[in-house]
């Protein structure tokens, strides 16, 4: 059973979300718990893996018993497991969370396949994070990419369907480049196994050294439209802000991040922190300056939104930023920022959509005004949303200060004291529109009538404040996520 | 130049046949256009990962039962199977994508009454400026 | 509404007789595809096919009754449950996810080489149900005529007159 | 022996030959029933004399029975395709070209152009 445990991550919610579309036409109500059950096995899974992880330096799974370079491995390691863990335990509590929202915003016929869906959201997801096989890594990205267009399109306005729409052609182009920088790497080196293809890259760089750039060229701008990466943004506001709100929960949490991820594992693992550094400098100088502008780009949109969702959407193009800088720099210290920021946005983020989510059920419609008197109507839910909402910020004993005070030693540490005014300017901006939702929500004119009257059902609740709370905890408890997220980027850059 | 196009010129195709694609995709104004686009697209990458496989007179990678291969396949390479495993999977996920596009489409079709997007845009703009007013 | 038999006698004859040689061409495809060209998505494709042609030559009912909705949406994951069904066995009896061999708890080599063989055909048979039944839905949702149902022969829609 | 080889070599040639006729039809003829025309009767026989070429090769075999059979559907069904076809183009309404240019007027069987806008609305879910 633990041997085997990083094929069954993937393979529970699978065959969880199977099983919701073949009976839920009949046990409608059924659909959630087993969703919940499903996501719950993969959330404590995936934490195992990644003690094991912790501990073993490396977990190997063989699919089929295959040896490496022929079949498909599962190859966890620490950058691996945060997101992993990450991924997982977002889409448990996403789940939590949803059953009040869907049944709210889902026509009911729906409702079983909306389960459905949301499993096999996960399992792509997962599957893109536990695999160490290139093309294998391609497949999960289209299986999330479509279950994701299909998640934006519930959305009950119709102005869902086309951003549904948008999303997928944009989507499709950036999984079809990711799909040809893979062809020209198996054309470079013969084989598809991450490990397999680190190892033969220097002989290829030799042989055919333009191949080899085409292909970074190809998988670089394919994963920065996939994680909204700065001017090739324009999908994300629209998606987030139609989706469901569930969906909008558990795609703002988890989807570019892991795309972020993917560029890091192809950057990294499979050309190679050398490649990188040597060979393409000019590059990774490119991409830092286009996180440094979706840094400060970000923000600056989402100040002016009246809409919650879309305000968040821009905070997200900003807060993506954060991720990509570290790989940018190439730097340990940056990078462990950047690998925090994994779980420090996903908790930030969820917890923010999580709370927009509840405004939507209670009073019918995102608008900034609906905050209004939050704080005295829902002091648990408002609670979440201000710890939330600093973290966001970086203020100090939340994890996002930790995020940021790594990253600005890695600028000082690389000599771009620059863009330590990037940051700051950032952290300004975010304060501006965090603002305008926390002054509604604690300081509103008393005269005024909320339009949230009462706090949420206990399962939003739950969740929403788990991930209010995970904001403290790596915040107070900061060398948890800081240490793993230290070895990763050692590991990552070869220093030991 | 002549020379290294004529041997390469797989390539050539499959960068025309990318461009043709990515030009639908981005001038089209009709959705479905803009799918048909992306049908091309992905097309472009087929013949490129099929043309990676080809093996200069290569034969059919089929494992022959020792002594029975045929006259005049004993000594000859064969080509390489895994680009074709490959995109058969990418040909799934192709209609796969296109299948929800195309439901998208009908859907969209019921909701606006057009497929056209500069209308849509019309649309969705239009009712926005009524939400704020 | 259109008239719902436009098809003419001919055609409908020669489709209905030719759909049981479809579907004979569609098992034959599926059993090639573990050591020739086919498989199980092109013979489940090839399987969807002969409704579609039921419905195209007959009109959208008389195809859909033939492949009733909650009967294809339950082939859809029926067929995929039976794929990770198989994997989720193989995993369960001590080999990895999708090691058929492993089916073969305590076999000798033969038993073990069938064992792979068998697993190999039952997923196939799992792509073929899902795919078949995919194409089937996809087809029926979008030619779906608006207001199938309950509209009488060649009514006339009102439409209003634009000068007026 | 040769005797074989010239008969597939004849078939083979007979074959591409209508074939190259059919799509200089499609290609060449002026509406939708001419080309129609073409592209049904030239493809199903062209393909015919290509296949029974082939046989003529393979000679008594398994491919040479599957060859035959793929002969018969061809023979079978490609005609009923192109008769579907046109019978559709008819009812819908699609009228034949004519050298002089005199209009084509409505004829018995034929959808009008408001019954032909209301089917296509349906295919459509039209708004």
């Amino acid at each position: 059973m633990d041997a085997s445990l990083p094929a069954l991550v993937v393979v529970v919610p699978m065959l969880a979300a199977i099983l919701t579309a073949l009976a839920g036409r009949w046990w409608r109500r059924h659909a959630w718990p087993v969703a919940l059950l499903a996501t719950a096995f993969a959330a404590a899974g995936s934490l195992r893996i990644l003690w094991r992880a912790v501990h073993e330096g490396v977990v190997l799974y063989r699919m089929g018993g295959w040896p490496v370079p022929t079949g498909i491995p599962y190859r966890i390691d620490l950058l691996n497991g945060i997101v992993l863990a990450m991924v997982a335990c977002v889409s448990f509590l996403s789940v939590l969370w949803m059953r009040e929202s869907v049944k709210r915003e889902i026509r009911q016929a729906g409702q079983a396949s909306y389960y459905a869906v949301v499993l096999l959201f996960t399992t792509g997801f997962l599957g893109i994070t536990i695999t160490g096989d290139v093309f294998n890594l391609y497949v999960f990205l289209e299986i999330a990419s479509i279950t994701s267009y299909v998640l934006v399109a519930m959305g009950r306005r119709r102005e869902g369907l086309f951003a549904g729409y948008q999303y997928l052609i944009l989507g499709s182009i950036g999984a079809t480049f990711v799909l040809i920088g893979i062809g020209h790497l198996y054309m470079a080196t013969g084989s598809l196994a991450m490990t397999d293809i680190a190892a033969r890259l220097s002989g290829a760089l030799v042989d055919h050294p333009s191949v080899v750039h085409t292909s970074f060229a190809f998988i670089t701008v394919g994963l920065a439209i996939k994680m909204a990466l700065f001017p090739l943004h324009s999908w994300q506001p629209g998606a987030y802000t139609y989706a469901p709100s569930s969906a909008s929960l558990l795609m703002a949490a988890t989807a570019t991040k892991v795309a972020a991820y993917a560029f890091y594992r192809f950057a990294f693992t499979v050309f190679g922190t050398h490649y990188v550094t040597a060979r393409l400098p000019q590059v990774m100088d490119g991409i830092m300056v286009m996180a440094a502008a979706a840094m400060v780009v970000g923000p600056l949109f989402a100040v002016r939104q009246d809409n919650l969702k879309r305000m968040l959407a821009y905070s997200s193009v900003g807060q993506i930023g954060y991720v990509v800088l570290g790989a940018a720099l190439v730097n340990a210290s940056a990078m462990t920022g950047s690998i925090a920021h994994f779980w420090n946005h996903a908790a930030s983020k969820g917890a923010l959509f999580a709370v927009v989510g509840i405004v939507v059920l209670r009073s019918g419609s995102p608008h900034i005004d609906n905050l209004r008197g939050l704080g005295r109507r829902a002091p648990w839910t408002a609670a979440a949303m201000t710890v939330a909402a600093l973290s966001l910020v970086g203020v100090p004993l939340t994890g996002g200060f930790v995020t940021k005070y790594y990253l600005a030693l890695g600028t000082l540490e690389t000599g771009r004291g620059v863009l330590l005014a990037f940051i700051l300017l950032s952290s300004l901006l975010t304060a501006v529109y965090m603002w305008r939702c926390l002054q509604r929500v604690w300081f509103a004119d008393p005269d005024l009538e909320p339009a949230v009257t009462r706090e949420a059902p206990w399962t939003m609740r739950v969740a929403t404040l788990t991930f209010g709370a995970a904001c403290l905890v790596f915040g107070v408890f900061a060398w948890i996520p800081v240490d793993i997220a230290s070895a990763a980027a050692r590991a990552l850059l070869g220093e030991n | 130049m002549l020379e290294f196009l004529l041997s390469h010129y797989n390539y050539a195709i499959y960068i025309a046949l990318m461009m043709i694609g990515l030009y639908a995709i981005l001038a089209r104004g009709n959705l479905v256009k803009k799918i048909i686009g992306l049908n091309i697209l992905q097309t472009a990458v087929f013949l490129f990962y099929i043309s990676i496989g080809k093996v200069d007179r290569g034969t059919v990678p089929v494992i022959w039962p020792a002594g029975e291969r045929p006259p005049g396949f004993e000594n000859v390479p064969y080509e390489n199977p895994l680009p074709h495993v490959l995109m058969l999977t990418a040909i799934v996920v192709g209609v796969s994508v296109t299948a929800v596009a195309l439901a998208l489409i009908v859907r969209i079709k019921a909701a606006y009454g057009t497929v056209e997007e500069d209308e849509i845009l019309e649309a969705d703009e239009l009712r926005d400026r009524e939400g704020d007013a | 509404m259109m008239r719902p038999h436009t098809e003419s006698l001919v055609v409908r004859f020669i489709a209905r007789r030719s759909v049981p040689f479809i579907q004979l061409f569609a098992l034959y495809v599926v059993a090639h595809g573990e050591d020739g060209p086919g498989g199980g998505f092109q013979g489940g494709v090839i399987f969807a096919s002969a409704f579609i042609l039921l419905a195209l030559t007959e009109g959208w009912g008389r195809g859909r009754s033939r492949m009733p909705e909650p009967v294809s949406d339950a082939l859809m994951p029926a067929g995929a449950l039976l794929y990770a069904g198989i994997g989720l066995v193989a995993l369960l009896l001590g080999g990895g996810f999708l090691q058929y061999a492993s089916l073969a708890v305590g076999g000798d080599q033969h038993a073990q080489h069938l064992a792979h063989h068998f697993g190999l055909i039952g997923i196939e048979v799992g792509v073929t149900i899902t795919v078949a039944g995919s194409m089937v839905t996809l087809f029926f949702e979008m030619a779906r005529p608006k207001h199938f149902l309950n509209v009488p022969r060649r009514r006339r829609r009102h439409r209003p007159d634009p000068d007026a | 022996m040769i005797l074989l080889d010239v008969l597939s070599a004849l078939g083979l040639l007979l074959g591409t030959l209508i074939l190259i006729v059919t799509a200089l039809g499609v290609v060449r003829f002026p509406d939708f029933y001419s080309r129609l025309h073409a592209a049904g009767k030239g493809d199903t026989l062209g393909l015919a004399f290509v296949l029974l070429g082939l046989v003529a090769t393979a000679g008594l075999s398994l491919v040479s029975l599957k060859l035959v059979f793929i002969v018969f559907f061809v023979f079978v069904l490609n005609p009923t395709a192109t008769h579907a076809l046109a019978r559709g183009a008819w009812v819908c309404g699609v009228r034949p070209w004519r050298a002089t240019g005199e209009p084509f007027l409505q004829r018995e069987g034929q959808m009008t152009d408001e019954e032909r806008d209301e089917v296509v609305d349906d295919h459509t879910g039209g708004a």
